[in-house]
């Protein structure tokens, strides 16, 4: 195990055991054998520190705040040890000029090599007037940096899908990352924020293999993002006797039952919050008593309100005045044209007689 | 309340003690093998166990198998980790934790000592260095 | 589309859309179907116990005297499929939730693995059904596009929704959608074809009745 | 589009109501219907499926009374009503149907089949899709006074025949009488033993009562040929006569339609109530026997069945009267299957037993009256209706079975005393 990330790491104070540990713990949940724990150790470890350019457009700053702050900033930041983050508007020291610089020497010198990683959505309307950085849009901006990347990571569900910004009525056009860039390799880590292992164990696969990690068929690592929240969750017992929660203050909620009935989105969200959980493994929404929002769908603001169960449609009887008032129109006009035929057939009744009943 | 409070009704039983889901078993026979491997070749391997759905009672069944030998080591590296010689030797029941005491994976891992024992050459060299300055402070 | 959209369109405009346009139809057609209007009878009435309309409506839920032995896959599917159809539809938990969730009207539900059998049986009794349309001459000869059709789309929404259940087949996202999308076809074809009867029945029955019990004849 | 087509259709837009339309919307094509109609149990052709027998009917409805059907019409997707489909529709509506009102019983959504047929009858025959045996009966009763070219003299002759064999004065045309007696041209013709029988009755239990020379004929070939107007032109004929009579009541005698004619279709024809009452001469009797106005003596000792009209049961809604009376004068009175409500049509009501191309139909239909009758093996049949009891003795003679059947009015009339009163 050598190399300039771990002299980095050592010269940090972090011991090769507890980065190996570390890769050990991270290969389990990317479920990859066992043995590669050490062989990604090795890798990264000796990795080159590839070139990354993180790109901020229409975004609250939430995901790098899950990355940044997470529970181990030793561990999750050692990931970030192993790479030259070099264009990261909220973390770096530079600005203005400066800032500008570093991005264009970062393109110039790593042309065709370097990762680029996004977050916040895409604004089109007004010619991408919505959202600029140094006078120019997000849109130009990802077009002209995307250009030369090696792959794009969106990270977080506004990036992956468009998220919050793309929200009905999508005031500001937003699109996501891949309804833009179609030519490169893109992996998609949603999440409102997204899980900060997802993230390193995506990094880490790509300085480990040199490749990405295999993707479902919405651009997630399928590591990760392979089950759903339900088919994980601790309280699915409950679901399935039917012990539901009906309040979040009731018996079954103190209880622990399933929180199915005040919304809970895990049945149909693919995350992997249920078995990596959050800071540092102490706790996720369904235990900490919240039902899952499935944020790490696409449109998942626009999917019929939080806390209405997934049995229940959004807003079903939304025409049922109306169209009871058509119906009744349309029955009553039609009742009309019906009264008047049948009255013009009475009217015009010729009295049959003997010789009308011969044809 | 505590998760173990909660009665979880396992549905999945195999004839014997409940909560067996008849899934450890085979594990013994995959064992097996491992070492046999590990002597003929001394390629050492491991299994995930938290990749396999195993329940608490296969857990404990297995542990309870493959019983305690003479090493047990304690790890302090980002959380606590433990890694216990079995009564097999060359079977090594290995579980991280974080910093938080959570369990973040748990292995058996077949090898003549694990790997993440084994102290790094270039740590030792370190140490060297450690011990170079002590003597030249003597 | 992916199938978190689908199911949100299935859940929101799609439903919408069902729901209007079968209460249209329902509105719409029972006006079109009662306002004809019947002339009155003028023939002196005679008095029976137990000829009226209302008593008609009930009493042809059971079968007359000897039509049981005459046809009893009729009889014994139509009872298991209609009975299992309602058990299924309001006694499941998540359609109770729906329900009190549009109209604040709720009451206990099953357990799913009863519900579960309900639906296995009325799957069942409805293929069962199938065959006997396919084998008897009469209902055979009877059957037009429209009679397998209306089995189509009523089966399908018990299909999809044990299938959904039971996680089989498709993702759970993607059962559901379907589930919710076929219950939404059979909402939008239902005022315009036979399974109209639904509404129909008990007008039916009740004017059969009425128009006997003047005669006296508890029908 | 033939005329008199048009005349049809225009008769069905007349007579399609609410029933109908509600009757058409809840059909399942569960083929219900079907077992209960002795024309598919026993010939096991599913064209004689009684909701089939409407098809024209259902169309002309959907086609012009349903939004969706005339759009459909408007695009080809619905064929028209032709003559030729109604030409086969004839056998349908008339030979395989008596009316009986069986499938009208039995229909789970509650359709009233019988009330539809009755219905398309009056397109069928204003487009003059009638068979030819109906329609002679008509032209008959509306020319001559009865479908058997019946006149007074015949009755007269009766009358006398009648006065002369029981010594009993028959009142003819007697104003103020308590019952005004119909008869069928049937009984005229080959039962003349019911007059005697009303008279020995009437006499016993003290009551007024007379003929009319206008309005004997109590038989109505127009509602069973399915025409109003003419219907009308016939029964007028009785409430005239009624009236002027000034009688309480108008008996109907045992003839099934005829009764239905008058005591339910009567009044719906002229459009206003009946200034009188209209009863069958088994109700009266009911009555006579529940207020001790009728006193028998003896009983027959033969094994008896009693084979309920359907327009007198199903349709009419006299089910208890026939079986005291029985019990009266009967010591081995047996029931057979499906007796009383459900039991099985003769297979010549409504007009079928005057088709002459249908009598093979017929007769195989009365396999199931054969299978009753050998279920309980009656000694002698009795009846209430003079159609039934021709159709049954012609039924029971292609058959070969020897059964006699007899008229429950004669046979209660046998056993009154001879100085009754």
């Amino acid at each position: 195990m050598q190399g300039p990330l771990i002299d980095t790491l050592v010269r940090q104070g972090v011991s090769r055991r507890t980065f190996l540990k570390y890769c050990m713990t991270l290969a389990s949940m990317m479920a990859l054998p066992p043995a590669a724990g050490l062989a990604m150790a090795e890798a990264m470890a000796a990795a080159r520190r590839p070139s990354v350019i993180w790109l901020p457009f229409q975004e609250c700053t939430g995901c790098t705040e899950s990355i940044t702050r997470s529970h181990s900033p030793t561990l999750e930041g050692m990931i970030f040890d192993m790479i030259s983050l070099d264009y990261q508007e909220t973390l770096m020291a530079a600005a203005g000029f400066q800032a500008e610089e570093a991005l264009h020497n970062a393109m110039r010198d790593n042309a065709g090599k370097y990762l680029v990683i996004v977050d916040g959505s895409i604004p089109l309307g007004q010619d991408g007037a919505y959202s600029c950085i140094g006078g120019q849009s997000n849109l130009e901006m990802l077009k002209e940096v995307g250009k030369g990347a090696a792959a794009i990571i969106a990270v977080g569900t506004c990036a992956s899908y468009g998220g919050i910004p793309k929200a009905n009525p999508n005031p500001t056009g937003a699109v996501s990352v891949s309804d833009i860039i179609k030519d490169k390799p893109i992996v998609n880590i949603p999440g409102c924020p997204p899980i900060p292992v997802v993230m390193t164990g995506v990094l880490a696969h790509y300085l480990t293999f040199g490749s990405l990690p295999e993707l479902d068929a919405k651009g997630r690592p399928r590591a990760f993002f392979g089950e759903t929240i339900h088919d994980r969750c601790y309280r699915r017992p409950f679901y399935d006797q039917g012990k539901f929660a009906k309040t979040f203050d009731d018996e079954g909620a103190r209880r622990g039952w399933c929180l199915f009935e005040l919304g809970c989105k895990g049945p149909v969200t693919h995350n992997a919050c249920a078995t990596v959980k959050w800071n540092g493994g102490t706790s996720w929404p369904v235990e900490s008593g919240h039902g899952c929002l499935g944020c790490s769908e696409p449109d998942f603001w626009d999917a019929g309100g939080f806390y209405k169960p997934l049995s229940v449609p959004a807003d079903p009887l939304k025409f049922a005045a109306a169209a009871s008032v058509v119906g009744a129109a349309a029955g009553v006009a039609v009742s009309f044209a019906n009264r008047a035929r049948k009255g013009a057939a009475k009217s015009a009744h010729e009295t049959t007689t003997l010789a009308d009943l011969e044809k | 309340m505590t998760l173990d409070a909660i009665p979880i009704h396992v549905v999945n039983q195999s004839p014997g003690e409940p909560g067996l889901t008849g899934n450890a078993p085979p594990l013994l026979r995959e064992l097996a093998e491992q070492v046999k491997r590990l002597l003929e070749s001394g390629e050492p391997s491991a299994i995930d166990l938290s990749a396999l759905p195993l329940t608490p009672v296969d857990l404990d069944w297995l542990r309870d198998k493959l019983g305690s030998g003479e090493i047990s080591v304690t790890l302090q590296a980002g959380g606590e980790s433990t890694l216990n010689e079995t009564a097999c030797p060359g079977v090594w029941w290995v579980t991280h934790r974080n910093e938080q005491g959570a369990v973040t994976a748990q292995f058996i891992e077949v090898a003549w000592v694990p790997e993440l024992v084994k102290a790094h050459p270039q740590d030792v060299a370190i140490g060297q260095e450690q011990l170079e300055l002590l003597i030249s402070d003597l | 589309m992916n199938e978190l959209q689908f199911l949100t369109w299935v859940r929101g405009p799609g439903l919408d859309l069902a729901v209007g346009i079968f209460l249209l139809g329902v509105v719409w057609r029972l006006f079109e179907i009662y306002s004809l209007g019947r002339k009155k009878d003028l023939s002196a009435p005679r008095h029976a116990a137990g000829a009226s309309g209302l008593h008609t409506v009930f009493r042809r839920s059971v079968p007359p005297p000897g039509m049981l032995k005459r046809s009893p896959v009729s009889y014994i599917g139509g009872y298991i499929f209609h009975i299992g159809l309602a058990i299924v539809v309001l006694l499941f938990a998540p359609h109770i939730l729906l329900i009190a969730h549009l109209t604040g009207l709720s009451w206990p539900g099953l357990p799913s693995q009863f519900i579960d059998l309900a639906a296995v049986v009325t799957m069942a009794a409805m293929v069962v059904m199938l065959v006997d349309r396919i084998n008897k001459p009469v209902k055979r000869f009877l059957s037009t596009f429209e009679d397998w059709f209306t089995w189509a789309v009523t089966f399908l929404p018990v299909l999809t929704g044990w299938v959904a259940v039971q996680h089989l087949l498709l993702p759970y996202t993607t059962m559901l959608a379907l589930h919710i999308l076929s219950v939404e076809i059979l909402l939008v074809v239902l005022p315009f074809t036979k399974l109209f009867h639904a509404f129909t029945l008990f007008g039916s029955r009740w004017y059969n009745g009425k128009v006997n019990a003047h005669k006296g004849v508890p029908v | 589009m033939t005329a008199t087509l048009e005349k049809g259709i225009r008769v069905l837009k007349e007579v399609i109501d609410a029933p109908i339309a509600s009757y058409f919307n809840s059909c399942v094509h569960c083929g219900l219907c079907a077992e209960a109609c002795l024309f598919y149990t026993e010939t096991g052709d599913p064209k004689y499926t009684p909701i089939h027998k409407l098809e024209p009917l259902r169309r002309v409805y959907e086609q012009e009374y349903t939004l969706l059907g005339r759009l459909k019409k408007m695009v080809g997707l619905s064929r028209a009503v032709t003559d030729d489909e109604l030409d086969e529709w004839q056998e349908l509506v008339y030979n395989s149907c008596t009316l009986c009102g069986r499938c009208s019983a039995v229909c789970p959504v509650g359709n009233d089949i019988v009330y539809m047929v009755r219905k398309f009858r009056e397109g069928m025959s204003a487009s003059g899709h009638a068979p030819a045996g109906i329609k002679g009966a008509v032209n008959r009763t509306v020319t001559i006074g009865s479908p058997m070219g019946v006149k007074l003299p015949a009755v007269q002759a009766q009358m006398k025949h009648v006065e002369e064999d029981y010594g009993i004065p028959i009142p003819l045309d007697a104003e103020g009488a308590e019952y005004m007696v119909m008869l069928s041209s049937m009984e005229i013709i080959n039962f003349p033993e019911y007059l005697a029988a009303v008279a020995k009755i009437m006499r016993q239990a003290g009551k007024t009562w007379t003929l009319c020379s206008t309005a004997f004929e109590a038989t109505n070939a127009g509602i069973q040929i399915g025409n109003s107007d003419l219907a009308k032109v016939i029964v007028s004929r009785i409430v005239e006569g009624a009236e002027k009579l000034k009688v309480k009541t108008v008996i109907s005698p045992e003839c099934g339609h005829a009764y239905t004619a008058l005591r339910w279709e009567g009044a719906n024809l002229i459009g206003r109530p009946f200034t009188f009452n209209v009863k069958h001469i088994i109700e009266v009797l009911g009555e006579f026997q529940a207020q001790g106005l009728l006193k028998t003596e003896g009983f027959e000792t033969d094994k008896l069945t009693f084979h309920d009209p359907c327009q007198l049961v199903r349709r009419g809604g006299v089910i208890q009267q026939p079986r005291k009376l029985m019990n009266m004068v009967a010591k081995n009175f047996v029931e057979m299957p499906d007796a009383g409500y459900m039991n099985w049509c003769c297979g010549g009501g409504g007009g079928a037993s005057a088709i002459e191309e249908g009598e093979e139909l017929r007769l195989e239909a009365f396999k199931k009256k054969k299978f009753q009758f050998d279920t309980v093996k009656p000694d002698r049949v009795v009846t209430a209706c003079a159609n039934c009891r021709i159709v049954l003795e012609e039924g029971l003679e292609h058959y070969q079975m020897d059964i006699p059947v007899v008229g429950l009015t004669e046979m209660i009339a046998e056993h009154i005393p001879d100085k009754g009163a």
